[in-house]
């Protein structure tokens, strides 16, 4: 990987640690700077430690690495927890009225009198508004790009404030000049304009594309940024977006509007998704298409609601009771949110079934650069088997809205369409949509409609590409992820391939259908494969395991809350190289080293 | 609820569903049955501008008896689906339909929020005091002291007054209603189907298999038609407040109440004020709507 | 298998199957003879079919067989279904007057002309008291016994009620003499009485002696056979039984109740599960034990309400979301229903967590002999490290509600206890019950919490015992199966041995734990195994190669409603094992000949 | 609800608990722990014969806050878990508190049978008229025309009013507080922890960071104390209707109902009303009942 630019701003929840974020990711994205950003906070208001990382390169960034270039601690903690970390070459930029630089550090330290420089007036934000103006001055970025961007912030306030805070920005930037060294290498620029978004925004986005009209939501986090995303352009986009009472309201609202021939969608968490789990079934066996996206969050139960992991893929696997064809996706990263959206929608339309995308709080919450031209609202839109207005060639008595065919796929008519009444019934029913328990319980045509539904999986499976392996087919080990750890472990295995350590990857993005057959073939050529996974049981090892048998040499997890770093997966690997002999599945635990 | 008119007059027989109905001789959801299919003929509504929608229940299975769109969902989830249905298509007529158990028990909180969004549609319980389907449970509707399987000791629980809580919890039109008053019990689904807004109608419709306490014989000596009293007047909400509490040798049935300045769900949605129903939408964004949320990010 | 009778009684919902049913269960098990019942019928309350099915011997019968030696069509469909069925030897009792033996049978047809001999009145319960009695007399069995329980059953409807059944049971009883061939071999008879029960009503018996004292449920088919036994034995037994408004208020409840200190129970089938799977979640991260009864029946969704199926065992594993211990037994007969239920209880208080029993209908609804000794109340009751009061040992400061321990199981003080106050939370929490997230989201304690919870997994599998072989270990085929499949596979595995088809059963009970290793250690030395499951995706075996990669060389699913006979299982094995040279995972499909 | 003597008087530093509340200065979620801290220690509760029972949400944080067993649970699930614990324990005293949203969005349901089954608890509602944990949503109690992150174009949806759905759903004390009262809000605790039946206080509670419309300022101008107006009755339900509809210039807070003429769930079950509490009894059944269910089967 090419050379990055980590910046680092911790404080507590409420002390403004997103706004400066912000500004760093407007600056680096106008500049034509990939980026990736994760913010590690808690579930509080007010308080605690929140510590958000953008890191910027002129390649694509695909995590938010291992390092910090430079730090912005807002308070005192936040100091103390990061400071010990910090290389040289790095910097630490802050308030010197109020926080000490508690133990050495090789990093340079760049401490800012705010007091002095500001006046002492509303200090709060600025000192934020110092230190960013400094360390952009450090990194070589001009202030203009800073202007430009506080203008169109502070514009709505009057222009007094934006020439106040201008005025501050000047000193902060024109005080870094005269007192910190500047980085070593200053910050690079390429003629891109990206635009930079979080996976929420991109799901949100992603459904807009798909022509989804009915959008309905509990508040569960780390979801809800779906639904504000959506609630805020519900008129521009003319999306119809409903805050429902609770998470079954709004499964089933959402299969209503889509049985009435919209497309519907919902997003929710973990706990929020057990609560639909009946309905998944009721779109299932009414064959009623409905996209849920579940924002996975760590578990169990309430969990700790605002660190991720990948821990609800059996839920989904086991959702709904009985046995039914179902699509599961988990998008590899922010730009793939908004992709497999339409793709999801397209899916579920053809097959009438429900379709989930498995989501976790690093993408949703994390946020990256992405070239506009690739936010393709043009994409396919194919709505299956429908039919939305009468036809002579179907006739009053000839729709059968259960038809049994050789796709397993029968022509879905919507309400309003003069004669094609029919009822669909989650009880079975016959082709007719007739209850065979109203009838005569009958064991021939309860199968024949299993039959028919389950047919439909033969058409998922041939709809969907299999995973295909990354880099050189013969290396040494090959990495399996699934989902949102592709970009670290992507850059993991970039740099066990700079230490000489030859790998690959095979990164897995539907968990069904799931070609169990191709990614046996490619492992099975594979001289080590390690899994990785966010979660304690490795859930993805052994729902493939259960599909395929196989099973891995070795697997590193992570159950603490936070997401892999590029060292922790490296430091791993390499240690089960190293006792490779046993050739038993080793577990790696990696460890935080950064208490955020 | 808007009507769609009719090219030749209907009759009940058009909306005739594909089997006939199982449940046990007598039952009083025959009555609501043929009331509704009465209404909707008279009314010239056609089959296919509605959607009847119902949980799981004995009386749940009433849509797969009519011929209209339908949709036999979830215990207790009707009146979710309903609304999800109205929102993509607010130009179709929707009626709920299901037992007390399913909208006052499981159902009972998207029962007092689907009242407070007014979405426009019909909804009829049709209680009878008990779990039917399931052999012979005590329901949120049955008395005190009242013996089922579940509760061979008899009732402790205070039972849910549907009419005082729909009440409660703003509905604009309220009445209740007996199955075995076909042409009262007509007058309501109609007056029902024309409110343009959430209307309940709570309907004793007996048990004649599991509910030897509520029969016709114990309802028919104890109703009493508001309509009788032409003081009455719907209008006033506390006064049907006190006739909802009404309980022992006199039960009304007949509209409590009614309002009409409150906008529905969908009038209230300006996405849905005007122009086709979503379902039938344009699904892409314009491309300078596109534009302005690629910008913004930027 | 000895020989054994089986009679069959079909008629409309209403039209009084049961009671007949009833008083044949009783007379065989008065008589000392095992009997096994099932009852084939719909999601109507009247009309439609019914067939109920009671089989007796004088050995253990373990399922309702393949033929049936006694029909009693109650109307003219149920005799339309079933005489083209009836072998030789067999007899077909019914009432001439409303009922045409259709088409040409072996069996011995026995008209009774019901009006004649009733003179007409209350001709609906004549006519069955007729065809009972007949019936009786034919198999060689004493009128006494017809006597004694029509007396018990009608006595409290006066002596005159009593005389006018007796007298009517008599003519049948002589008619039968006079008319209708005795078959060849009389009704035995042993010196043994049993009880006959339901799983429901074992499963709840097993609640009352495992000291359950709160029980709730919302009413779900075919779960509410275990509330209606509780509900009309509570005051007796000392247990509060409360009927709530949804199933998800029932686990809340449930667990509400557990945790203040009580056993606490509850069942409900699939649907009403998908609605507790967030509930459990909060079982596992509080660490209260609850125990949970699924009744299965056939899905997805509504489903066949009435039909059994063994579908729900994916939902059961993943129910919940993210990683935590849990407990999954599948009882495999009637009287292990009830021996479950406290296994289940001391294993869920002493470590701690959710513990699940996956019935199915067809225990649940089918009914047993069992021998009443076998009904022990006086089973061990193991609650686990519980702090039910003040120990100055444990002094107020000292006490930590999840201290980690060595087996991952911290002693538990119950609300009341003085000096040991502490918070219970679903969110993630520190030692002392104090959440991480409102102190400092800390991936440490969250890791430590996460450790200490999964600690339990090893006591509890050292708590139960693997499963183990029934039959030779060197047969030339092995059937494996789970739960409620036992007695069947028992049956066909003796029946294949008869026809000179070595084979031998592996029947699993636990799921979780699931022994993985030592079932493989069985199944690696087995010739060919074949894995029975009463669903359509072999949801067992996919659970079971998760775990152990392991794939069966065949396998026999059935997933229209009904359940198996033997006969589909022998007809599947010996077709599977004539083509065994493929040694691909064969599927069976077996086809219901009987139309219930 | 039965109170346990003290050995030694209690104040309100006795009911501290492990943690110091997180909440946002000024959040009014403050003034209702101390205001229960307060009244428990005059009560002399000891902390230990409390269990304080919660949802999910800033308020539903409260248990972390007070010295007692607690238990912080599902979002909306507060009130079936304490019924559980009162039926296994109805010795002990019960509190459950939770936000609008727990309570009246996903809870809903719970809240109407919890209140008709009268379940001897204290419920405190912690009503922000908005999501606080999740961020700023709209909530069940927002007001019509409100803007949040979920309806930033307003709200269209009538809110639920917590005073009438109570009573409508059979509430035997129903009253309202403000977090900003705490000695009014004191004297409604404390009469809700006496009444014997669920108890239901609606507290305006501020959320200082997320709704800006319904501030302290807002509802100073407006409340109304019900003690101060000696001619209004509590025992009259029609009144109490009347007074809870009440929302603009005036907003009455103070005990709007109270009757207690019915009995509580654990006295109306014979199981609990005399003897040890079930989590205290012997789990063993009589071997002669034992005998009598298995002479039923033979
Ligand atoms: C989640 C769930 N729980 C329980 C059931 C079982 N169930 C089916 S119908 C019913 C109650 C029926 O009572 P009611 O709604 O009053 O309708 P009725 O049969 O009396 O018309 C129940 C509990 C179910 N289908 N789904
Ligand atoms: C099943 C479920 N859905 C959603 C959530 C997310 N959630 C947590 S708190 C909350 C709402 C909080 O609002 P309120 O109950 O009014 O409490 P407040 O924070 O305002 O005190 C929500 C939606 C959850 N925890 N569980
Ligand atoms: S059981 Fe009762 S509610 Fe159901 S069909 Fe029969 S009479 Fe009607
Ligand atoms: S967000 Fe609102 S409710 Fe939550 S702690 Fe802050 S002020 Fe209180
Ligand atoms: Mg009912
Ligand atoms: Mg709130």
């Amino acid at each position: 990987m090419d050379r990055t630019f980590a910046v680092a701003i911790g404080g507590a929840a409420g002390q403004g640690v997103a706004t400066p974020g912000d500004i760093f990711a407007k600056i680096f994205a106008r500049r034509g700077l990939h980026l990736n950003a994760y913010n590690a906070y808690q579930s509080i208001i007010r308080g605690g430690h929140t510590f958000l990382t953008i890191r910027a390169g002129i390649e694509e960034v695909t995590c938010f690495g291992d390092h910090i270039d430079l730090l912005i601690p807002l308070n005192q903690d936040s100091m103390d927890r990061h400071i010990g970390l910090m290389k040289a070459n790095a910097a630490v930029v802050y308030n010197s009225d109020t926080i000490k630089p508690g133990s050495l550090t090789q990093a340079q330290l760049c401490p800012l009198p705010v007091n002095q420089l500001s006046k002492g007036s509303r200090s709060k934000v600025e000192q934020n508004t110092l230190a960013l103006a400094a360390s952009l001055r450090m990194m070589g970025v001009d202030f203009e790009p800073l202007a430009e961007i506080l203008t169109e912030q502070f514009m709505r306030k009057g222009s007094k404030v934006v020439t106040e805070n201008l005025d501050i920005a000047r000193v902060g930037y024109d005080y870094a000049g005269a007192n910190f060294q500047p980085f070593a290498f200053p910050l690079p620029m390429s003629g891109m304009q990206y635009a930079v978004l979080s996976g929420n925004t991109a799901l949100a986005m992603g459904g807009a594309a798909a022509g989804v009209k009915f959008y309905c939501a509990y508040p569960m986090s780390p979801s809800t940024g779906v639904l504000h995303w959506m609630a805020a352009h519900a008129r521009s986009a003319g999306i119809l977006v409903r805050q429902v009472e609770d998470e079954i309201g709004v499964i089933n609202m959402a299969i209503g509007a889509a049985h009435a021939g919209v497309r519907a969608m919902c997003a929710t968490s973990g706990g929020g998704f057990a609560l639909m789990t009946e309905g998944l079934g009721m779109s299932a066996m009414m064959e009623t298409p409905v996209v849920v996206i579940d924002v996975q969050r760590a578990g169990p139960s309430t969990g700790v609601p605002t660190k991720t992991e990948q821990g609800d893929l059996w839920q989904m696997l086991g959702a709904g009771f009985g046995d039914f064809p179902r699509l599961i996706a988990a998008p590899t990263d922010i730009l793939d949110c908004f992709r497999l959206v339409p793709e999801m929608h397209n899916l579920a339309d053809r097959f009438q079934c429900p379709g989930i995308i498995l989501g976790d709080l690093l993408l949703s919450e994390g946020r990256s650069s992405v070239d506009p031209k690739q936010l393709n609202f043009d994409t396919e839109i194919d709505r299956g088997e429908m039919i939305v207005s009468a036809d002579p060639a179907n006739g009053e008595n000839g729709y059968k809205r259960y038809k049994i065919t050789e796709s397993g796929i029968s022509p879905r008519a919507i309400p309003g369409v003069p004669g094609h009444t029919h009822t669909a019934a989650t009880d079975e029913h016959d082709e007719d949509g007739v209850l065979i328990s109203d009838e005569f319980t009958n064991p021939a045509k309860r199968r024949a409609m299993m039959d028919k539904r389950q047919r439909k999986v033969l058409g998922i499976e041939a709809a969907v590409q299999p995973p295909v392996l990354i880099g050189t087919p013969t290396a040494e080990v090959t990495l399996v992820g699934w989902g949102s750890t592709s970009g670290v472990i992507r850059e993991a295995v970039a740099m066990l391939n700079e230490e000489g350590i030859s790998a690959n990857q095979l990164q897995i993005r539907w968990m069904v259908p799931l070609h169990g057959e191709a990614i046996v073939n490619i492992l099975k050529s594979s001289k080590y494969t390690i899994m990785v996974e966010n979660n304690y049981s490795g859930q993805f090892a052994r729902y493939l395991r259960s599909e395929t048998s196989y099973v891995p040499d070795g697997c590193i997890r992570k159950y603490d809350g936070e997401p892999f770093m590029p060292h922790h997966i490296v430091e791993a690997v390499k240690e089960q190289l190293a006792c490779k002999t046993h050739k038993t599945q080793q577990l790696s635990v990696p460890v935080h080293e950064i208490m955020v | 609820m808007a009507t769609v008119l009719q090219l030749q007059p209907l009759t009940a027989a058009d909306f005739k569903g594909k089997v006939d109905p199982d449940w046990c001789p007598g039952c009083g959801d025959f009555g609501v049955l043929s009331s509704l299919q009465k209404v909707l003929a008279e009314m010239n509504i056609l089959p296919h501008n509605v959607v009847t929608i119902s949980g799981i229940g004995c009386s749940s299975n009433l849509p797969g008896f009519i011929d209209t769109y339908g949709m036999h969902t979830l215990h207790g989830r009707a009146l979710a689906v309903a609304t999800g249905v109205k929102m993509a298509n607010h130009k179709l007529n929707v009626v709920v339909t299901g037992g007390d158990g399913d909208g006052f028990g499981i159902g009972g909180n998207h029962f007092i929020h689907t009242i407070r969004r007014n979405v426009d549609l019909l909804y009829v319980a049709m209680d009878n005091q008990i779990y039917g389907l399931t052999t012979g449970q005590t329901s949120p509707t049955s008395r005190k002291g009242m013996k089922t399987k579940s509760m061979p000791y008899g009732n402790v629980e205070e039972p849910i007054n549907p009419i005082t809580l729909a009440l409660a919890a703003g509905a604009t039109f309220v009445a209740r209603g007996f199955s075995a008053e076909p042409k009262h019990l007509a007058n309501l689904i109609k007056q029902g189907l024309e409110h343009k807004g959430f209307s309940f109608i709570d309907v004793f419709s007996p048990c004649v298999t599991y509910n030897h306490d509520n029969t016709y014989a114990w309802f028919r000596e104890r109703i009493k038609k508001l309509e009788d009293d032409v003081s009455y007047d719907s209008s006033d909400w506390h006064e049907a407040m006190k006739r909802g509490l009404l309980w022992g040798d006199e039960i009304p049935i007949g509209k409590f109440f009614q309002r009409t300045d409150l906008p529905s769900l969908h009038e209230a949605e300006p996405l849905l004020d005007q122009g086709e129903p979503l379902a039938h939408r344009e699904l892409r964004i314009a491309p300078e709507i596109v534009r302005n949320f690629i910008t913004e990010l930027m």
